[in-house]
């Protein structure tokens, strides 16, 4: 499991990998929302947690669809599934090496971004908070997403589709967090809320998508 | 130990592609596949390597014991060759690559990525990669395409030692490989007929 | 003898090994002649008291991001129609330069801004147009580092280069109609033009500008070199490995025509 | 050149192609939003504009990175460039393709989806007659930012870095343009710079593209 | 019409690979590129098909003139192996394609997904593509890989046929493909040494 994860971040860091591409992306959409939006910092102040919390959820989905398609193309995942690692194994760390290029530096660029934005400061903790706890579910999620439609050529699109509405209360619980933050309300029962959605699918989605790479294997 | 299959049939896709396929592998022993194409080698490796599961039929070992190497090579373009083989090493619990190295000629391309190798040298790479997985059975699919003559016999070499450790090796191939007391299996013989091949959807219809 | 002469990587490496010390120094009294005069022997100015010196690493440093993508700009035609790898390099080279310029022409603007408009960040034509030309710089960066095979990444990003030129300049136009069309000109003071800076402020600031833009040529010719050193490290590695295959033993050592 | 068309637009079609998905991701982002942003209408009408836009930019932005990529991984891309089509023609020809299955769908798509954001009526002609004229520009850039990129594992988010300031201009006018329309400002001008934009990409930048492409293969 | 290349240097990636490269294929005969892995074969094809520019050195024909065959097969695995063919046909300016679906046996594979053949299935659809193009000129990397005996004398068959018509081949194999009469170059000679890969970076070094 160490040397996938190891062997995963070093095809991440490497010419061509995704790591800080994520980041890149998230920094990009949270300079283009103003452009759409228009300027007026009023109106801006108040999408802003909606609008950071929908772009770390598409810069995830954007990462998600080569999670294993690499891997399948070049034939490695059938090395991998005859390989002594269970596929379970092999599912957590593929969400692990996901979560560390992607939801971590998002988490830790939040707080600059929001600045661009103009979010208010009071909603800051809990939007750092809430990405932090709330990204590993992301990860895991999407990446039984990948697994489902894995072997699917320009499976990309298709994945954002199965995958969105599973992000759907990740998203509602992160996002009012955020805005309860901005109206300085009190934030715990959100965030509580999500570290649950995180732990239950940190525990239980990885046999869900060993069994469906297992099936797309067949 | 003996590897051996029992009236296994196998699926590929939607349709069974073979049935009734029984043979014995000793170990020490290889066996060689042999059928034109589309007679469903591929198919019969991949169910013995545990991706398919067999539609019928027994196997008398576990797909623990096997380690498969497919049409496709399985190399990550941004790695470098020393790199891939200790990540391999590294999933199959060793530590020791210079055996596979060696066994290949593989010194000389430790530090290029696979990505700036040919097609051959790929190709070796690949297979070297089966001499970490400290398994008996070897099954292999056309291990020697793209692959010129001395790259070939450093092959049949390698196949010779792992049977001379007390290995196996199922191999499907259109050339000869110079290994000289292989048993030879002919695939062609166990193409699926309709009657055998049983389909919950065709039952009726066919009675 | 031509000017081309100086696109030879020895050429090149033996005149700037000549010209970089001495620039290197004449950029260093500039620049600290223009910062040590405007921070510490101007008066504060009557409306933004001291904030105002501010200005003297602002200004130079937004000008020579803009610069620095023009002489980007210049060194890929070059590359792309004499292909000449010196000039591919510079722009290479030039290229961590201008976004570091980038980065400090916001990172000023950013502080001046909270004092003067009470925010870190408004969505100012001009505050817009360099965050778009921060991300140029970016994407071109990026673009280098991905390709492995050298040309062929000096080729692409010089394509990269020329088009994104043409997108930069459509975009500071269209940046400024946007922002014209929601009448906010009012709440935001945008950067005045330099009459309202006065003589006493203006000498250390040429000061400063002609040491920010000296400096800039003495850390592109720096980098320049780094990277012909790294490409000439690259050559001999890969010669070596050549050298290293042919006496592998399944490949007798063969013949050649030529040596 | 048409046979060419046709058989993308055949791939786009059959299963795990990508028609239809660039419009369902459009349609799952107008949902998304007003979770993340709140269900305030005002705000939503103020932001539904640019948010339109911003969507149909990412959309078409997720389908790039495939038009040459799958091409060039199992070689048919060495093939097209040995055939006796000029690569200027295969390059006009993916963009075209891809503006069928993503720039013409979301554009036909906005009128509805802008009723989901509370859109002023108002502002509805200058919103699709603006997708309708600014959508072939992103498909022809996005494919010069493909061609740049093909050859890349992972090249999916790289893209996205080189291609959105690219992008930028387009959608400046396109939002500005519906935002205009939503005040009941004259929106002629932005239009026309908008379209000018688009013609010229489309007469110059497939150039551009296929001398990337060239070198990429080399 | 004869095509030749006269000392030609191709390059691959960074490294300039093949240096003073000569040969002549006269129209009805056939070159069989030889070498061991890695010496060069796959980068003097792509630099014949127009791929990669030649560093120096000159050729006798334009790429126009050349029908190129890689390592990959360049099928699409949603499309049928009719579609395929008809694709490639049009492409090509033909709408023919009976010829090339006889050559290699593919009539009872046509409504069949690539994407559901063998491994020799799609090498016998990629080789069927070739007829297609109708240029004078075949550059062939490997193309009998998978393929089973019978499929390898179709192919020579084919290209017999091909040279019969007025046409020449460059083919690049590790196998004997029985074409009797037709010459063999060995590429291992044209391996580029240091000094004839003028490299602006080392000049210094050197001097
Ligand atoms: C992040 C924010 C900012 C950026 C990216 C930025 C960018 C620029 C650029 C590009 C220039 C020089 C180009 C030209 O002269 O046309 C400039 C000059 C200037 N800026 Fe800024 N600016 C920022 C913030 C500010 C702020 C907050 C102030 C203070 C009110 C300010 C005041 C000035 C002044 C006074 C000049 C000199 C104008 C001249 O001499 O022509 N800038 N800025
Ligand atoms: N994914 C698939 N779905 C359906 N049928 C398939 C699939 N893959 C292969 N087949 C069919 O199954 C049969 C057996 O294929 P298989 O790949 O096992 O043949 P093979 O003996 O390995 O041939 P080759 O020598 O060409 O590699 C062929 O007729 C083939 O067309
Ligand atoms: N993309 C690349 N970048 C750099 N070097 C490369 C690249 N591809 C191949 N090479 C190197 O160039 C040399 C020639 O490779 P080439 O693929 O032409 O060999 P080949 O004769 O076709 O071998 P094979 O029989 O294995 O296919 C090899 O030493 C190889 O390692
Ligand atoms: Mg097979
Ligand atoms: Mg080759």
């Amino acid at each position: 499991m160490i040397a996938l994860l190891r062997r995963d971040l070093a095809l991440a860091i490497r010419a061509g990998g995704g790591f800080g591409l994520g980041l890149a992306f998230f920094l990009i959409l949270c300079i283009l929302v103003p452009f759409g939006v228009g300027p007026d910092s009023g109106t801006l102040a108040k999408i802003a947690p909606g609008i950071l919390w929908v772009g770390a959820l598409l810069a995830c989905l954007l990462s998600l669809d080569r999670i294993f398609q690499l891997d399948f193309e070049d034939g490695t995942l059938d090395l991998l599934a005859t390989a002594p690692l269970p596929l379970e194994a092999v599912a957590t760390t593929k969400a692990l090496a996901h979560w560390i290029t992607t939801g971590l530096p998002l988490t830790l660029a939040a707080a600059p971004l929001g600045q661009l934005l103009n979010l208010p400061a009071a909603a800051m903790p809990a939007l750092v908070l809430g990405l932090a706890l709330g990204t590993p579910a992301l990860s895991v999620i999407g990446t039984f997403g990948a697994a489902l439609t894995v072997g699917l050529k320009r499976g990309g699109l298709l994945i954002s589709l199965l995958v969105l509405p599973l992000y759907m209360p990740t998203l509602l619980f992160g996002a009012d967090a955020a805005r309860r933050g901005a109206e300085g309300l009190e934030t715990t029962t959100p965030l509580l809320l999500m570290t649950g959605i995180s732990a239950a699918s940190l525990a239980l989605l990885p046999f869900a998508t060993a069994a469906a790479l297992r099936m797309n294997l067949r | 130990m003996e590897f051996s299959a029992q009236n296994l049939a196998c699926r590929r896709g939607d349709a069974v592609v073979l049935s009734e396929v029984t043979f014995a592998v000793s170990q020490g022993e290889a066996l060689i596949l042999r059928g034109p194409n589309g007679s469903g080698k591929t198919t019969l490796l991949r169910c013995l390597a545990g991706l398919t599961p067999a539609v019928s039929g027994s196997l008398s070992f576990s797909p623990d014991d096997v380690a498969y190497a497919a049409h496709a090579d399985g190399l990550k373009a941004q790695l470098t060759v020393a790199e891939t083989l200790r990540f391999w090493a590294q999933v199959f619990g060793t530590r020791r690559i210079e055996a596979a190295l060696d066994a290949f000629d593989l010194r000389g391309l430790m530090e290029r990525r696979t990505q700036t190798l040919s097609a051959g040298q790929k190709r070796r790479l690949s297979l070297a990669r089966l001499i970490l997985t400290g398994r008996t059975l070897w099954a292999l699919d056309e291990p020697t395409v793209s692959l010129d003559t001395s790259a070939v016999a450093q092959f049949a070499a390698a196949v010779r030692t792992h049977l001379a450790g007390g290995g196996a090796a199922i191999i499907a191939t259109h050339i000869d490989l110079g290994l000289r007391d292989a048993a030879t299996l002919d695939i062609g013989q166990f193409r699926a007929t309709q009657s055998v091949a049983h389909d919950p959807f065709l039952d009726e219809a066919l009675s | 003898m031509s000017i081309w002469k100086y696109a030879n990587p020895t050429q090149f490496m033996r005149t700037s090994a000549w010209l970089l010390p001495g620039l290197s120094v004449l950029a260093a009294l500039c620049v600290a002649t223009g910062l040590v005069w405007g921070f510490f022997f101007t008066p504060d100015d009557f409306r933004q008291g001291s904030t105002v010196k501010i200005i003297y690493l602002h200004v130079p440093s937004a000008l020579m991001a803009i610069n620095a993508w023009l002489m980007m700009l210049v060194a890929s035609l070059i590359w792309l129609i004499r292909r000449h790898h010196v000039s591919a390099l510079a722009a290479k080279a030039a290229a961590p330069v201008g976004l570091v310029m980038t980065v400090i022409a916001l990172a000023t603007g950013a502080i001046w801004g909270e004092p003067m408009w009470g925010t870190y960040w408004a969505w100012d034509p001009r505050l817009t147009s360099f965050l778009i030309l921060f991300l140029f710089y970016l994407g071109y960066i990026a673009l280098w580092q991905a390709i492995e095979t050298q040309d062929t990444a000096a080729d692409l990003t010089s394509v990269l280069c020329l088009v994104g030129s043409v997108f930069a300049l459509l975009s500071r136009y269209a940046v400024n109609f946007w922002n014209q069309g929601l009448h906010q000109g009012t709440s935001v003071p945008v950067a005045t033009g330099e009459r309202s800076v006065a003589d006493v402020f203006f000498v250390p600031l040429v000061f400063s500008m002609v040491g920010f833009g000296l400096l800039f040529v003495a850390l592109v010719l720096l980098r320049t070199r780094t990277e012909i050193r790294s490409r000439r490290l690259h050559a001999l590695l890969a010669r070596e490995r050549a050298a290293d295959t042919r006496v592998a033993p399944n490949t007798p050592p063969s013949e050649s025509p030529t040596s």
